[in-house]
């Protein structure tokens, strides 16, 4: 069943490849447009860059949220998955990692390039990448929650971002921590260790209180 | 007698013994307002460091305590809501938020205001006033969310889910953010550094934790009992009540 | 075997039924009839397990349906008013999919076979955004050909649907009630299928 | 007591402007506070003279 639910979304995204672009593409703007608005100035770029790469990473991944369940909801496969013999917190975990393949995979990938737009040394790349790559399923788990709570509702979309803001915020510091730590040459696995400690335990809470607010919300 | 706590569940007995409650609420604040504005301000001396600015504390720690507290127990009667579907406890939830938001921003104000004179920067990037200034979000997301909900039931429900994410989250922030000031500040300047504290400025200051405490409770009552009225407006009980003139 | 107890919804603040007793044995049919507004949808809703009743319970095999949870959806397909199907996706990508989400993994040539006998024959490889309403209404009742669930709960499963449409779905029906099966319906338009026993629920 | 005279208290030794920008914020929340739940109040009761004729 998990795998039916990715399998499904996976050939929706490719049927419908704007959703995936637009994401990326949002990342690539919102990086390239700092240098214009701050100056080319090489090592003060350099030391913004974890911050600017990780809050575009944000926004990006919480820019296709709204649209998480609010298809299936219009189509009605929502309540198909609400009354599927398989929990429902393995369904949202597999929406959550559909979501996260379409919109987290591709900034992890994109984001060395855009590094090097900012002049980062290479092992700062790398640690940004692998920070990333831990750091934006939690984005997605924790999105899921979101998205399922704002349902339905007229400006679901911006309320998303208010509620789930807040609760990203650990990883925002620890992700940008890991590679500011790495290029001043401290050591930068307690960072990723901690995002891997979120990461499993939103692995674990995250599907079950999605799945309650999607109860909540089709009740 | 035993106490038969159930009778006080339902909204309409709760409704008339909260009628009852606010006024010795109200008395206890003013009281205990009145005797830590005396304290702080006639008894407490001034402080050889900061001088008079630190009075602030009087009303800045209260504000950062309560917002914190209440924004737990809100959590904890929205789990309750959720768990037992209870509707009271969820309008209690209902209740609490917005007198939490309004600690939340008096913590940031006298906080600023304080800074100012101590750092000479009305915002510092100080680790308590940046988890509150979360807090304050946290606590914004829960109204909006509920207020964007037509549903009460449903909005109840919505509200708990993201009351509970909220308050299990709470600890993490605080942590993370605690972590992130020491990271790049290096802890030089932080609030935490409590002036030695005389025994007139304490006593002081719980006292006004407890008038900060006596007004909470009046208040979220006060909303409590316009929430129930706003929710049972189609029931019986609300109209004997109308006509008898004493809603 | 299905049982409603006293069952009642509140929708905002207004109770749309209350004390509403049924108990529906392997293969009848009971048509929940009643005016536009008066809670059929509620019902049926409720029925499945998507809300829960403001009063009363629901019982599946005497056993209520909130403690059954996995194995009760595995017993029940419900076909709501929306088609519950993805527009970018095929007819039959559609059908495997959502029966594979109800439990049943089935092959292409099943689905197509299912597809063939619903009316839709040469359409397996269309996206569903194509189809007109009927096709799709038929599209969702594909399902019913090759789900294995003994109840089935059908919110007018014929609106948009044509006279030979009908005429499938009452065999299909029938064929279901035989086998023991139980349907609860609602439907605006009379349609007689014989059934072994028939009840009528009607909301005020 | 620590104050010889009103206007050094007021004064506050020169943070003035600080401890009574705070504590005049602290008040008026309060006030708006009660104010905006008699107010909520007061439309509700309007309401209720709709809601108690529907019942009569």
């Amino acid at each position: 069943m998990f795998i039916w639910i990715i399998k499904r979304d996976l050939l929706l995204a490719v049927r419908r490849q704007s959703d995936v672009l637009i994401t990326l593409f949002f990342f690539i703007i919102v990086v390239s447009l700092f240098p214009l608005s701050v100056g080319p100035e090489m090592n003060l770029l350099r030391t913004m860059a974890p911050g600017v790469v990780w809050v575009a990473a944000l926004l990006a991944s919480m820019l296709s949220l709204g649209r998480m369940f609010s298809n299936d909801y219009l189509d009605g496969t929502l309540e198909q998955m609400l009354l599927s013999p398989q929990s429902l917190s393995i369904l949202v975990l597999g929406k959550a990692f559909a979501h996260w393949i379409v919109s987290g995979v591709p900034l992890v990938l994109m984001a060395p390039v855009l590094g090097i737009q900012y002049d980062l040394p290479f092992d700062a790349l790398l640690v940004l990448t692998g920070a990333l790559l831990l750091g934006t399923p939690v984005l997605s788990l924790i999105g899921a929650i979101g998205a399922a709570l704002t349902l339905g509702l007229r400006g679901g979309g911006v309320l998303v971002s208010l509620l789930v803001l807040p609760l990203y915020i650990p990883i925002l510091i620890f992700g940008a921590g890991a590679v500011e730590a790495n290029m001043a040459g401290i050591a930068f696995d307690a960072h990723l260790s901690l995002i891997g400690a979120f990461l499993l335990a939103s692995l674990v809470f995250a599907p079950w209180a999605a799945a309650a607010s999607l109860r909540v919300s089709l009740e | 007698m035993a106490i038969n706590w159930f009778k006080y569940s339902s909204p309409a007995s709760f409704y008339t013994l909260a009628g009852k409650m606010i006024p010795i609420f109200v008395i206890a604040a003013v009281i205990f307002l009145v005797a830590g504005l005396y304290i702080g301000f006639f008894v407490a001396p001034t402080d050889f460091q900061q001088g008079e600015a630190y009075r602030i504390i009087f009303i800045h720690v209260p504000a950062a305590w309560m917002s914190m507290f209440l924004y737990v127990v809100m959590a904890f009667w929205a789990a309750i809501g959720l768990a037992f579907n209870t509707r009271l406890s969820s309008m209690f939830a209902t209740a609490i938020a917005p007198t939490g938001a309004m600690f939340t921003f008096l913590a940031l104000w006298t906080g600023a205001l304080w800074g100012k004179p101590m750092w000479g920067t009305w915002w510092v990037w100080d680790a308590r006033l940046t988890s509150e200034l979360i807090l304050f979000f946290l606590y914004i997301g829960f109204m909006s969310l509920q207020a964007a909900i037509d549903d009460p039931r449903r909005a109840d429900k919505a509200g708990a889910i993201i009351a509970i994410v909220g308050v299990v989250n709470i600890p993490i922030i605080y942590f993370s953010v605690q972590w992130w000031n020491t990271l790049h500040q290096g802890a030089s300047v932080s609030i935490n550094q409590a002036p030695a504290m005389a025994s007139t400025m304490l006593t002081g200051m719980l006292v006004m934790v407890l008038a900060s405490w006596m007004y909470s409770i009046a208040v979220i009552l006060k909303r409590v009992r316009v929430i129930i009225l706003e929710r049972e407006s189609h029931s019986a009980w609300v109209t004997e009540l109308q006509k008898k003139g004493a809603v | 075997m299905l049982q409603g107890i006293n069952l009642a919804c509140v929708r905002g603040d207004r109770e749309l039924f209350r004390d509403i007793n049924f108990s529906v044995e392997a293969g009848c049919l009971m048509q929940v009839s009643g005016p536009n507004g008066s809670g059929k949808t509620s019902l049926l809703r409720m029925l499945c397990g998507l809300s829960n009743p403001a009063a009363g319970e629901i019982r599946w095999c005497n056993t209520p349906v909130r403690s059954l949870e996995g194995e009760y959806f595995s017993d029940m397909t419900y076909i709501g008013h929306l088609s519950g199907t993805k527009d970018d996706l095929t007819v039959s990508e559609n059908l495997r999919i959502s029966s594979a989400l109800a439990g049943v993994e089935i092959s292409f040539s099943q689905a197509a076979e299912a597809l063939a006998f619903i009316g839709l024959g040469g359409r397996d490889n269309l996206p569903v955004k194509v189809l007109s309403q009927g096709q799709r209404r038929r599209v969702a009742l594909a399902r019913l050909l090759v789900c294995k669930t003994t109840l089935w709960i059908l919110d007018e499963p014929l609106v948009a649907l044509d006279v030979a449409a009908v005429q499938l779905i009452k065999e299909v029906l029938e064929r279901h009630l035989q086998q023991n099966g139980i349907v609860v319906m609602t439907t605006h338009q009379e349609i007689d299928i014989t059934a072994s026993s028939k009840m009528q629920l009607h909301l005020a | 007591m620590n104050w010889s005279s009103w206007s050094e208290f007021f004064s506050m030794g020169g943070y003035g402007l600080y401890v009574w920008g705070s504590y005049a914020v602290v008040f008026l929340c309060i006030v708006a506070e009660v104010l905006l739940i008699s107010n909520r109040r007061r439309t509700l009761e309007k309401q209720y003279g709709h809601i108690h004729d529907l019942n009569k």
